[in-house]
C-alpha cells in the first residue's frame, strides 16, 4: 500500500519535472541554484572557491584599463551584451526553446579571465533583476558558469586549434563543452551537498546529471550551433 | 519579467528607506533562515511577507508569481533528492522526504528575504551599498555601465525579433537558430558602435579614468520599522533557542 | 466604403505596466485610400500596427482583415503578415542581412517563394526603387534614406494588399522624404492600399485622402483632410498643431481666399494665387 | 562681429576611408549669437563639433578658440571641455548615471566642484529644465524628449560659453521639440552662445541669428537667414530645399507682400497679414 502511494507519487513528481523543465522557458536558468539552496558550508566553499578567480579576471581587467580607461566602457558594454546574449530565446534540438549562457562565445571574443568578470556580474544582475539563482549560491553558480565553463571552452578552443586548425569546429565544441562543463560542474555541486543514501555521492551525481541532461545537452548542441552560425557573420562581415 | 523587477524596485513605497538598513536587515534574516529550525525559516517567511506586500506595496501576485517561478529549480531537483535506487529496485526514501522537507523551509526562507531586498531597493542603491562594503570600484564602474544599458539592448534584441517575426522568419529550427544568430550579429555590432559613441560623449563631459558615482546618500529609517526589525530579530532568536534548547 | 482592416474595441497593456496603450481603440481603414494615422508619441500608433500584423494579440476586442476577424493559429499568420506589410520606423530594426540585394530577398525566403521568382523579384525592386547602384553595398555604408528605401522594397517585394508604415519620413531630409512619397503615390497608384503613421501635420494633409487621429490609445476623430482639419479646435486641444499650409491660407484675406478649397500643396498654392492674382 | 570659436582650413580624414571628411574647413561662430549649422547627414557637422571640443584633432588647419589656438595638452583641453559644452544627437551616448539627478552631477564631479555646489547647481538644472518630477526616475524608464532634457541639462551645468547641440530636435514630436527651443531661448538670454547642427530648415530660418551652410566639408554660404535663403537658386542647387514659410511667403501675390522682410514665424505672417488685410 505504502509502496503505490510512493511510486503514485513519484510518478507525480517526475511527470510535473518533465513538463516544467519541458515547457518552461527559463529551464537554462533553471541550472542556476537558487537561494538557500545549498547548505551554508557548501556555500562559504564555492564562495571561497570562486573569490581567487575573480580576483584574477580582476587583476587582467585592471591592467588593461589602466593604460586605455576607455576600455573599461568596452566591458561594460560587453557584459550588457552577455546579459542579453543569456537573455535570448534559442530553439533547442528536442523543439522547444531555451536560452543559451553566452559564456563560450563571449570567451572566445574576450578571453577567459576577464569573462570570470562579466560572467559573474551578469549572474548577479539574474539573481537581483530576475530572481534566477541567488545571493548566497552566487559563488557556486559564479564557478560552475563564469569560470569552469570559459577555462573550459577556452582550453579546448586553442587545443583543437592548434592540433586540427580547423576554426568552426573548434569554435562548436568550445561553445558546447563550456555549456556541457557549467551543466557538470553544477550536477557534482549538488551531488556533494545531497549524497544519495545508497551509493554517495556518485549516485547523486547519476540522478541530477540525469534530471538536467534533458535541457542541458540538447542546450549545448544547439549552442554550439549557433556560436558557429555567429561567428561565421562576424567574420563575413 | 526584468522590466517588471526593475519597475518595482523602483517605485515601491520602502524606496526612501535607507538602503543600508534594508541589505542590513536582509542578510541578517539570511543568516537566520541559515541556522534555524523550520518553524522559525516559515515565521520569517511570513514576517518578510509583510514587508513586501503591507510596507512595501508590492502586489501579492507579483510576489507569489516571483516565489513560484523560483521555486523551478527545487522541484526539478526533487526527483533527485527523494528517489533511491538499491539493487535494481527504486523507492523513496523517508530520508530524502524529509530532508526536502527541510530544505524547502530554509530555501523559501532565504527566498523571501531575497525577494525582500531585490524587490524593494533600486540597483542604483544596491551598488551604493556595495560601494560601502568596499567592492573595488572597476567592478562597481562595469556594473553600472552594464546596467546603464542593459534595457537599451534587451529593447534592441526584441525589436529585431518582432521585425523577423513580421517577415516571416523565426518558424522552424532552422531559420529560428539562423535568425537569432544575426540578432547576436548585429547586436555586436552596435555594441562597438555604441562604445565609440559612449566614448566620445563621456570624454566631452571631462572623463579621464574613472566613472565618478554619486555619494552615498542616508535615507532615513521611521523608528517604527526601526522598532520592528529590532523586536522581531529578537522575538526570532528567542523562539530559535526555545526550540533548541527548550527553555 | 469598404475597410480593408477593422479594429474592434481592442484594448492592450504591456506586461509590467499600470497603463493601458490602446483603450478600447476602434478605427477601420479604407480600402484603397491613402491613410494617415495621426498622433503624438506614445498615442498608441506603433502598438496598433503590431496588433494589425497579429505580433499582439488584443487582450480584449478583435482586429478584422477584409471582415473576417484575424486568426492567431501559426500557419495562418504567416498568411496574413504576406499580405499586410510593415515598414518599421527604424530601418536598423527592420533590416537583417548584409546588403540591399540579401535583404529584400528575406522575406520571400521565408514564405517559400522559389528560387528564380525570387532572384527576378529582388531585381525588380531594386531598380523600381532606384537601388542599383547599392545593390550590393553593406547596409552600414547607406544612408538613412537609402535604408528606408531598402526596408520598403523588402516589404514590397512580397506584394501585400495591405502597406502600414510607421513614420516613413521621420528624420529623413526633405529630398529624401519627397522620393518616398512619390515611391509611395506609384505603389498606391499601383492598387495597394497604405496606411502611415505620422506626427508630421504637413505631411499628413498634403499626402492622404483620409485621416485618423489617435490619442492616449483611442481613435478620436476620422475624416478627409478637409473634414478633420476644419475642427481646428479639436485639432489643438490635443496638442495637434495646424499644418502650415493651411494656417497660411486662414491668415490670407478673404478677399483673396473666396470660397476656393484651401489647397494642399504649395504648388496648388502657387497655382491658385498665380491664376488668380498674376 | 566677434567669433567665440574659428576654423581655419581644417582637413581631417577618419582612418581607413579615402574620403575627407572635413575639407580645407574655414568657418566662424559668432560670439553671443544663435548660429545654425545647415547641411545633409553626412556634410561634416558632427566631426565640425568633436573638432571643436578637440576629441579631434585636425591632420591640417587650426581651431581657435577666442583668437587663440585650441593646446591639445590634457589639462588645456579639459579646461575648454568646461567652456564647450556639447550635447550629442543621441543622448544615450552622453548619459551614465542611473538618474538624471545623478547624471546631471556627473560633470561636475569630474570637474571637481566641491559637493555642496554641485547639490546646488544640479537642483536649480533640474528645476529650470522640469524634470522635478522625474529627478529619480531611472534613465531607461524615460522618454527620448527627457533623456534629450537630461543630457542638455548635464553639459548647462557646467555653465558652458560656448553650446554645440547636433540635431537637437531630430527624432522629437513638435511639442517636445517646442519644449527644448523655448528652454535654448532661454539660455541665450542669458548671455551663452548657441550653435546647432540641423538639417531642419524650418527650425533654422525661424530660429537662427545666423546660419551656416555645409556642404562636403566645407562651409559653403554664411550670413543672417533672409541673406542666406535669400541666395535660393544656390540653396536649391545644393539640394537643400527652402523652409516652407519662406516659400509660402514667395508664392503669396507682390501686392500682399509688398517691400516687407519675410516673416519668420507662422504667427508674425498671420500679424501681418492680419495688420495690412484684416
Amino acid at each position: 500500500m505504502k509502496a503505490r502511494k510512493s511510486v503514485s507519487l513519484l510518478l507525480l513528481v517526475m511527470g510535473f519535472t518533465a513538463f516544467l523543465l519541458v515547457n518552461e522557458p527559463q529551464s537554462a536558468y533553471a541550472m542556476h541554484i537558487m537561494e538557500g539552496f545549498l547548505p551554508v558550508g557548501w556555500a562559504l566553499f564555492w564562495w571561497a572557491l570562486f573569490i581567487p578567480f575573480f580576483v584574477l579576471g580582476l587583476r587582467a581587467i585592471a591592467r588593461i584599463t589602466r593604460e586605455t580607461p576607455e576600455l573599461k566602457l568596452m566591458l561594460g558594454l560587453a557584459g550588457a551584451f552577455t546579459f542579453v546574449l543569456s537573455a535570448l530565446k534559442i530553439p533547442s534540438v528536442t523543439g522547444s526553446s531555451s536560452h543559451p549562457t553566452g559564456t563560450g562565445l563571449g570567451t572566445v571574443m574576450f578571453g577567459p579571465l576577464p569573462m570570470s568578470v562579466l560572467g559573474s556580474i551578469v549572474l548577479l544582475f539574474q539573481a537581483v533583476l530576475l530572481a534566477h539563482g541567488g545571493i548566497t549560491t552566487l559563488g557556486a553558480n559564479a564557478f560552475s558558469m563564469a569560470v569552469c565553463g570559459p577555462i573550459v571552452g577556452y582550453a579546448v578552443y586553442k587545443w583543437l586549434m592548434k592540433s586540427t586548425g580547423k576554426q568552426l569546429m573548434a569554435i562548436f565544441f568550445a561553445a558546447a563543452l563550456a555549456d556541457l562543463t557549467t551543466y557538470v560542474v553544477t550536477s557534482l555541486q549538488l551531488s556533494l551537498a545531497f549524497p544519495a543514501e545508497s551509493g554517495g555521492i556518485l549516485a547523486s551525481f547519476v540522478k541530477f546529471g540525469g534530471i538536467f541532461a534533458t535541457t542541458q545537452i540538447p542546450l549545448a548542441v544547439s549552442e554550439g550551433l549557433l556560436t558557429v552560425l555567429i561567428w561565421n557573420w562576424l567574420k563575413s562581415n | 519579467m526584468i522590466k517588471l523587477i526593475d519597475t518595482l524596485s523602483y517605485s515601491n513605497a520602502l524606496r526612501p528607506v535607507s538602503p543600508l538598513w534594508k541589505c542590513g536587515f536582509a542578510a541578517a534574516l539570511l543568516l537566520l533562515s541559515y541556522v534555524t529550525h523550520p518553524q522559525i525559516q516559515l515565521c520569517i517567511l511570513l514576517w518578510m511577507l509583510i514587508w513586501i506586500i503591507g510596507y512595501a506595496g508590492i502586489p501579492a501576485k507579483y510576489c507569489l508569481l516571483l516565489l513560484g517561478s523560483s521555486c523551478l529549480f527545487y522541484l526539478a531537483s526533487l526527483p533527485a533528492l527523494i528517489v533511491e535506487f538499491k539493487a535494481w529496485t527504486i523507492y523513496i526514501s523517508d530520508n530524502g522526504v524529509q530532508t526536502v522537507a527541510v530544505l524547502f523551509c530554509r530555501m523559501i526562507a532565504c527566498l523571501s528575504a531575497m525577494l525582500f531586498i531585490i524587490l524593494t531597493t533600486p540597483i542604483s542603491q544596491l551598488l551604493q551599498v556595495m560601494r560601502k562594503l568596499r567592492v573595488p570600484a572597476l567592478v562597481l564602474e562595469l556594473m553600472l555601465i552594464t546596467y546603464r544599458f542593459l534595457f537599451l539592448f534587451l529593447d534592441t534584441a526584441q525589436d529585431m525579433y518582432v521585425a523577423q517575426r513580421a517577415r516571416g522568419g523565426q518558424y522552424g529550427f532552422k531559420s529560428k537558430l539562423r535568425d537569432t544568430a544575426v540578432i547576436v550579429v548585429r547586436l555586436f555590432a552596435k555594441t562597438m558602435q555604441r562604445y565609440r559613441g559612449l566614448s566620445h560623449g563621456l570624454i566631452s563631459r571631462g572623463f579621464t579614468d574613472e566613472i565618478k558615482p554619486a555619494p552615498y546618500e542616508a535615507g532615513a529609517l521611521p523608528l517604527r520599522f526601526r522598532l520592528e526589525m529590532g523586536i522581531g530579530i529578537v522575538i526570532l532568536l528567542l523562539g530559535e533557542s526555545w526550540l533548541r534548547w527548550g527553555m | 466604403m469598404k475597410s480593408i482592416m477593422e479594429v474592434d474595441e481592442v484594448r492592450y497593456r504591456y506586461a509590467g505596466t499600470d497603463k493601458e496603450a490602446l483603450k478600447g481603440l476602434s478605427l477601420r481603414i479604407p480600402e484603397g485610400k491613402r491613410t494617415a494615422i495621426c498622433g503624438h508619441n506614445g498615442s498608441g500608433k506603433s502598438t496598433l500596427f503590431l496588433h494589425a500584423i497579429g505580433i499582439y494579440r488584443p487582450q480584449s476586442g478583435q482586429v478584422r482583415w477584409k471582415g473576417q476577424p484575424v486568426s492567431y493559429r501559426p500557419g495562418d499568420l504567416r498568411e496574413l503578415r504576406r499580405k499586410v506589410g510593415l515598414v518599421f520606423q527604424d530601418p536598423e530594426q527592420q533590416l537583417i542581412l548584409n546588403t540591399p540585394y540579401e535583404d529584400i530577398a528575406y522575406g520571400m525566403r521565408n514564405a517559400g517563394l522559389p528560387e528564380p521568382d525570387i532572384r527576378a523579384r529582388t531585381e525588380r525592386m531594386i531598380s523600381s526603387m532606384g537601388l542599383q547602384p547599392w545593390a550590393d553595398t553593406p547596409l552600414h555604408h547607406l544612408s538613412l534614406g537609402m535604408k528606408k528605401r531598402t526596408a520598403l522594397a523588402g516589404v514590397l517585394a512580397l506584394e501585400p494588399e495591405l502597406l502600414l508604415l510607421d513614420e516613413p519620413t521621420a528624420y529623413l531630409d526633405r529630398k529624401s522624404e519627397g522620393q518616398l512619397i512619390e515611391e509611395l503615390n506609384r505603389i498606391h497608384a499601383e492598387g495597394i492600399t497604405i496606411a502611415m503613421a505620422t506626427h508630421d501635420m504637413n505631411l499628413a494633409y498634403c499626402w492622404a485622402d483620409w485621416i485618423l487621429v489617435m490619442d492616449r490609445g483611442q481613435c478620436v476623430m476620422a475624416g478627409t483632410p478637409h473634414e478633420v482639419f476644419g475642427q481646428e479646435q479639436h485639432i489643438q486641444s490635443l496638442g495637434l498643431e495646424l499644418p502650415l499650409l493651411y494656417e497660411v491660407w486662414q491668415a490670407l484675406p478673404s478677399a483673396i481666399r473666396r470660397e476656393a478649397a484651401p489647397p494642399r500643396s504649395i504648388d496648388s498654392l502657387k497655382r491658385y494665387l498665380s491664376g488668380n492674382f498674376g
